[in-house]
């Protein structure tokens, strides 16, 4: 009997691709032979952007690269800046930064949950996930007065300090999502239809895991142990205990688990960093840059530069974001644009390894792989 | 006012099978006489008509799942519990664009996704809307300088409210959604169809 | 007593004294069979338009429920608390634009919904709402539900393919998929039942639940066949094609599934028989299982009353069991699915009817 | 020892200079001992290959590949200078397969051809587009669109006529 | 078979059921936390950044938030005599760049949202839409 190969085009209006990227499936019946990934729909050319515009200029603009995660691509770059330039920050400025971080990590997970149920059918999670965000979102709006694009972190500090009433509403997140959580495990963890779903689907053995550079919680669910914050530890990491999540199954379920691991652990950290805060309110280098003139609403409005020109040179930096390990190659010729910036996003290269993932798999089985890769758009394209 | 007089033989004399939605409503009379009865503003029964099919309209405008970037995921947010796009009857994202009315272009509209959006507006059946979010789908916004953006998403399909904000929250997103619904409200049955200016 | 809806027409009639003059008229006319087929086609009117209902409100119910799930409001805007949302949506498909898409087949594409939707109206016929509340007690009710349940795969399948469209046929075969191999599970389910009773007619099953156990428990067929409900409501759910079982417009795999092309009015008809049908199975579920119309009589209520108000709520009990665990499950995989059908609920479905045949014959049951 | 420096003793012939890249130690390759000098980082350990970056510098491209180690966690950047008229380098794609994707958007954007490469096409923006964007002379000014073909596949053109509405 | 047979009680499942029938019946704090948007509103942080504001007294109109604005949305135009910044809203980042760089404290961002508007040419907000005075607000 002749049979015909299927070829299917998911995407790019696709519900379940996260965005605008497009599967080309090469198909045996329901059974895929060839996964090509078709990238670009959201190609925005920020690098260039980032070539046109100052240093202070373009932190907004790496906002917009992993939008549900912002905060730490702005520490990225500011980091890079900063090793660049070589500017001290001040503790206070680092912990306000560490806390922005990890809630924005708390956030990201819930959203990439969330999202990888709906696309398995079940619409209910990403909905108490996002109720959650939602009170993330408010704390963050508080603190800089933006919802996702926050534009908080500045070379030499952080915008503004943190407002009052800000540490008692988040302790009251962080107590109500520790209950969250358990709702989570109770709704999804042992559901017989997701378990089979997601076990030995998408199996990613760690040697080939760090041959396709993956990093980031998909590393950590193939077993290897590898957390920036704790190899390289950056900012205050070094003084804060968390314990870094690892997996060994290497399959999907295994990649879902770190997540909700990290999750609790993130709550960890942000209970540690809180209770260990420093008071002195300097929130920026002095040192660095000019005070603002006149009627400053307060003592303790930050300092940081307007025109901003680090010397001549070229920095790679990285840390670890939500989704993976996030890099800045900057390029400095001394004025006070950038003379190129490279960004190494973590979708993009965990995404590499979605075409060796799923063949002999099912589109089904596509979906809950690549939802657990957890990928954004806007990061994969830049 | 005179009464608007109807030449059907004009109409009849062309024989032209009615290809387009604008060209078979034609065919069938209605909209003219619609028209000429708004004209007159004799016979209410059909300004009600109007009236129950823009309610219709805009009681159960159901979006179509076609996030782009950023505006994406606050797309999500006005869809979910905090803000609940449902009270308005438009939870029902369809991911088919044939049983959609409203399409939000919520993010860049990149060159290389500019004829795709074009594509899903262009499979809509009419009546259909378009708003557009935030600052890269109004004007281009951040990205209005490089070289792969699309300045505007209006320079390839009619918009009907801009949303600004990068990305705007999502009580932005109902009060442009109140805003579409005081515009169908106010449309005349041909309207959607240029017809009734 | 009073058979059927014919029959309880004619009844109310009399009671007003209107009966007897209009058979005379029409017999002078020579011409009594037109009264009949007036009666009839009121029957049906009262049946389109209870289902029609029944439909809108099962779609905003459907909503609320997600939305109380969710720890939100759901439709709140349109009319008190969002009831008109349906009328509304309704109303809103109606004047929308009817794309045939250029490609498709276009008297199969046009045909498809309406052999999709006439068979969800013609299940209702043997359905018995309530004490003599039944279109027709035919003698064969659960097989001809039975049958007719199984037009709907071969519409669907027209659907799919006549849309020309790679997800709509890929949807419509998932869906043919599933409707077959789920519905000897079912059918297998149900002849439990029916050796249990020795009749094919809905009405003498119901009859069979009438009775009580110590006064009490009532002796619903759950309690006797518990093995056939749970495989019966698992099967209806996949015949409904539900989450999780919902692969005929599984969103994130393919677009919409088999009506990914239909617009306006077609694709409300596609929506209108997905709804009557989730009525209906739920409907022959409590038939079966949970014991139909019956339930404590009343004093000064008509039984047609009471007997109708605790069919609702138990059909509706079955309703809200399905929204509940669809928000609740993610869906299986199609495979995992027709595993699911043909390697464990076919055997469990044959060991259960052998169970109860063994039971039979040596008397213990019944 | 920093690894550069080991490096150097390793393949004396490959490498120009090792200098630091702030806190990282960057050894400069020659270009056409590139495959042989990741062969040996390999098998010094670094078997996590972070980023490829291109950079133009007017008149000579310079291709900068960032390591690291998860065993030993050490940081090494080896850097590829090549000329401006031509630039080519060897593909590291059979080494890792990272570097696949990491690949061609470097030649997408920037221009740098990877010989051995097994599909060395455009990653980010469509085939047929019209220069590198990354490269300092790209021209900013002539804007070209992108239309969908009959199979699906972009067609580039600078006329957009096709796309824009009427106004 | 050997998945039904370790699967069987679905436990997984009916534990999930209970967790949303909690939702259902809002059992231990799990209330419904829909704001009714145009009936009910979100309160708004003072450090939202939303619709600009510009102090007429203190504006001098010097133009440094024109340059330091990443994408060109502020222009200096002249209203009544004096300059003053017009912000295109429909290209605007809300970054607060201007805010922060303004030598005068005369660049504000309020907490106003609701900017949506039926042409592209209306979000263009003239120093007639944007001035305040600090005087008649006190």
């Amino acid at each position: 009997m002749e049979t015909d190969e299927l070829i299917i085009n998911m995407g790019p209006v696709h519900p379940s691709t996260h965005g605008v990227l497009r599967f080309k499936l090469r198909m045996d019946g329901e059974i895929i032979k060839e996964c090509t990934p078709v990238l670009g729909y959201l190609h925005r050319g920020t690098e260039k952007l980032g070539e046109m515009k100052t240093y202070l200029q373009f932190i907004p603009y790496t906002d917009r690269l992993d939008y549900i995660s912002a905060m730490p691509n702005n520490y990225a770059f500011v980091k890079a800046v900063e090793e660049l330039a070589g500017i001290e920050v001040p503790l206070r400025a680092e912990y306000i930064r560490v806390i922005t971080m990890e809630l924005n990590r708390v956030v990201n997970h819930l959203v990439s949950i969330g999202s990888l149920l709906m696309d398995l059918g079940a619409a209910t999670m990403i909905m108490w996930g996002f109720r959650e965000r939602e009170n993330a979102l408010q704390l963050y709006e508080m603190l800089c007065g933006a919802r996702m694009t926050f534009n908080y972190i500045k070379p030499g500090g952080v915008r503004e300090d943190i407002p009052e009433g800000f540490i008692p509403k988040l302790n009251e997140f962080i107590k109500d999502m520790e209950k969250r959580i358990e709702d989570y495990e109770q709704l999804i963890n042992t559901n017989e239809i997701f378990m089979m779903r997601m076990k030995n689907i998408g199996v990613i053995s760690a040697e080939d895991a760090i041959n396709y550079g993956m990093t980031g919680p998909t590393l950590r669910g193939s077993g290897v142990n590898y957390d920036l914050r704790k190899v390289e530890p950056y900012s205050i990491y070094r003084d804060i205990d968390f314990k870094v999540c690892v997996r060994r199954e290497c399959d999907s379920y295994a990649r879902y688990m770190v997540r909700i691991d990290e999750m609790k652990e993130c709550l960890y950290i942000l209970r540690q960093v809180v209770d260990t805060m420093p008071e002195a309110k300097i929130v920026s280098n002095p040192k660095y840059g000019i005070a603002p003139m006149t009627g400053a609403p307060s003592a303790v409005m930050p300092y940081f530069p307007r025109i901003f020109t680090p010397p001549a040179g070229e920095v790679y930096s990285r840390i670890e974001a939500p989704k993976g390990e996030l890099g800045f190659y900057v390029v400095s010729d001394g004025t006070t644009k950038p003379y190129r910036v490279k960004i190494r996003s973590p979708s993009f290269c965990n995404l590499t390894a979605i075409p060796g993932m799923v063949v002999g798999l099912k589109i089904p089985d596509l979906i809950a792989a690549f939802g657990t890769i957890d990928v954004v758009l806007g990061d994969v394209d830049r | 006012m005179d009464p608007v007089t109807i030449d059907t033989t004009k109409i009849k004399s062309i024989k032209r099978k009615p290809v387009t939605a604008l060209e078979k409503l034609e065919d069938t009379g209605l909209i003219s006489t619609v028209l000429a009865a708004r004209e007159r503003e004799g016979l209410i029964l059909l300004s009600t008509i109007d009236q129950v099919f823009n309610w219709a309209r805009l009681s159960s405008l159901w979006p179509v799942t076609s996030g782009l970037a950023c505006c994406a995921i606050e797309m999500m947010g006005v869809a979910m519990a905090h803000h609940d796009i449902a009270r308005f009857g438009m939870e029902i994202f369809r991911a088919s664009p044939r049983q959609a009315d409203l399409m939000f272009v919520a993010g860049t509209v990149t060159k290389r996704m500019a004829p795709r959006v074009k594509q899903l507006y262009e499979m809509m059946p009419d009546p259909k809307w378009v708003i557009a979010v935030g600052s890269c789908a109004s004007t281009g916004g951040p990205y209005h300088e490089s070289y792969s953006v699309l300045k505007g998403v209006d320079l390839i399909i009619p918009v009907d409210v801009y949303i600004p904000g990068c990305p705007p929250r999502p009580e932005a997103w109902l009060y442009a959604i109140i805003q579409l619904r005081e515009k169908i409200k106010n449309e005349g049955y041909g309207a959607k169809w240029g017809l009734n200016k | 007593m009073i058979a059927n809806a014919y029959e309880l027409i004619v009844y109310i009639l009399t009671l007003f004294r209107v009966y007897e003059p209009l058979l005379n008229v029409f017999q002078a006319l020579g011409a009594e069979y037109v009264l009949r087929i007036i009666i009839v086609l009121v029957e049906i009117a009262v049946l389109f338009v209870f289902v029609l209902l029944t439909v809108m409100f099962l779609t905003w119910m459907e909503r609320k429920v997600v939305a109380m799930v969710q720890s939100r409001y759901g439709p709140m805007v349109t009319g008190p608390r969002g009831l008109l949302q349906p009328v509304m949506d309704g109303v809103k498909l109606i004047g929308k634009e009817d794309i045939i898409p250029a490609k498709a087949d276009r008297w199969i594409f046009t045909l498809a919904p309406f052999i999709v939707f006439i068979p969800a109206l013609l299940v209702f016929i043997p359905l018995p709402f309530g004490e003599s509340l039944i279109i027709s007690d035919l003698r064969v009710g659960l097989l001809y539900i039975i049958a007719i349940s199984a037009i709907s795969p071969i519409a669907i399948l027209l659907a799919g393919w006549a849309s020309n469209n790679k997800y709509s046929l890929m949807g419509a075969m998932r869906a043919v998929a599933q409707d077959i191999s789920y519905t000897i599970p079912l059918a297998l389910a149900a002849i439990a039942v029916v050796l249990l009773t020795g009749s094919l007619s809905m009405v003498d099953i119901v009859n069979a639940q009438g009775g009580a156990w110590f006064g009490v428990i009532p002796q619903w067929f759950i309690f006797i066949q518990p093995l056939g409900f749970i495989l019966f409501l698992i099967a209806s759910i996949a015949e409904m094609g539900r989450i999780p079982f919902d692969f005929q417009e599984s969103e994130s795999e393919l677009v919409a599934g088999f009506f990914t092309e239909y617009s306006g009015m077609k694709f409300a008809m596609f929506f209108l028989a997905e709804y009557a049908h989730l009525f209906a199975v739920s409907g022959i579920v409590v038939t079966l299982f949970l014991g139909g119309w019956t339930g404590p009589v009343l004093p000064f209520i008509p039984v047609q009353i009471t007997s109708l108000v605790y069919f609702l709520i138990k059909t509706y009990a079955v309703i809200f069991f399905a929204m509940w665990l669809r928000d609740t499950v993610p869906r299986v995989r199609i495979d995992q699915l027709l595993n699911l059908g043909w390697k464990i609920m076919v055997p469990l479905a044959l060991l259960n009817l052998l169970v109860t045949g063994f039971l039979v014959t040596a008397g213990v049951m019944v | 020892m920093n690894p550069a420096e080991e490096l150097k003793q390793k393949l004396p012939s490959a490498v120009v200079s090792i200098g630091i890249q702030v806190n990282k130690p960057m050894a400069v390759i020659k270009k056409e001992e590139l495959l042989n000098a990741a062969q040996k980082v390999k098998e010094m350990g670094f078997d996590h290959l972070s980023v490829i970056t291109g950079i133009d510098y007017m008149d000579h491209f310079e291709v900068v590949y960032n390591f690291f180690s998860y065993a030993k966690k050490q940081n090494l950047a080896l850097k590829v200078i090549t000329d401006h008229e031509d630039p080519e380098v060897d593909s590291l794609t059979s080494l890792w397969k990272g570097a696949d994707w990491l690949e061609r958007e470097t030649y997408d954007l920037v221009g740098i051809k990877f010989i051995g490469h097994p599909n060395l096409v455009r990653i980010l923006l469509p085939d047929g587009w019209i220069g590198h964007p990354l490269r300092k002379d790209y021209d900013m000014d002539t804007e070209q669109f992108v239309t969908i073909g009959e199979g699906g596949e972009d067609i580039v053109s600078t006329d957009g006529s096709n796309l824009l509405r009427r106004k | 078979m050997a998945w039904i047979s370790k699967n069987w009680a679905m436990s997984g499942i009916i534990a999930g059921l209970i967790v949303t029938l909690k939702h259902v019946l809002h059992i231990g704090n799990r209330p419904t936390v829909t704001v009714q948007y145009p009936y009910e509103r979100m309160k708004v942080s003072p450090r939202f950044r939303g619709l600009h504001a510009v102090d007429e007294n203190a504006c001098i109109g010097c133009g440094i938030c024109e340059i330091n604005c990443p994408n060109s949305t502020i222009q200096i135009v002249k209203y009544n005599t004096k300059w003053y910044p017009q912000v295109n809203i429909g290209m605007c980042l809300f970054c607060g760049l201007c805010v922060d760089v303004c030598p005068m404290n005369a660049m504000k961002m309020t907490g106003n949202y609701e900017l949506a508007d039926y042409t592209r040419e209306s979000l263009v907000y003239g120093p007639d839409r944007l001035l305040f005075n600090k005087e008649v607000k006190q």
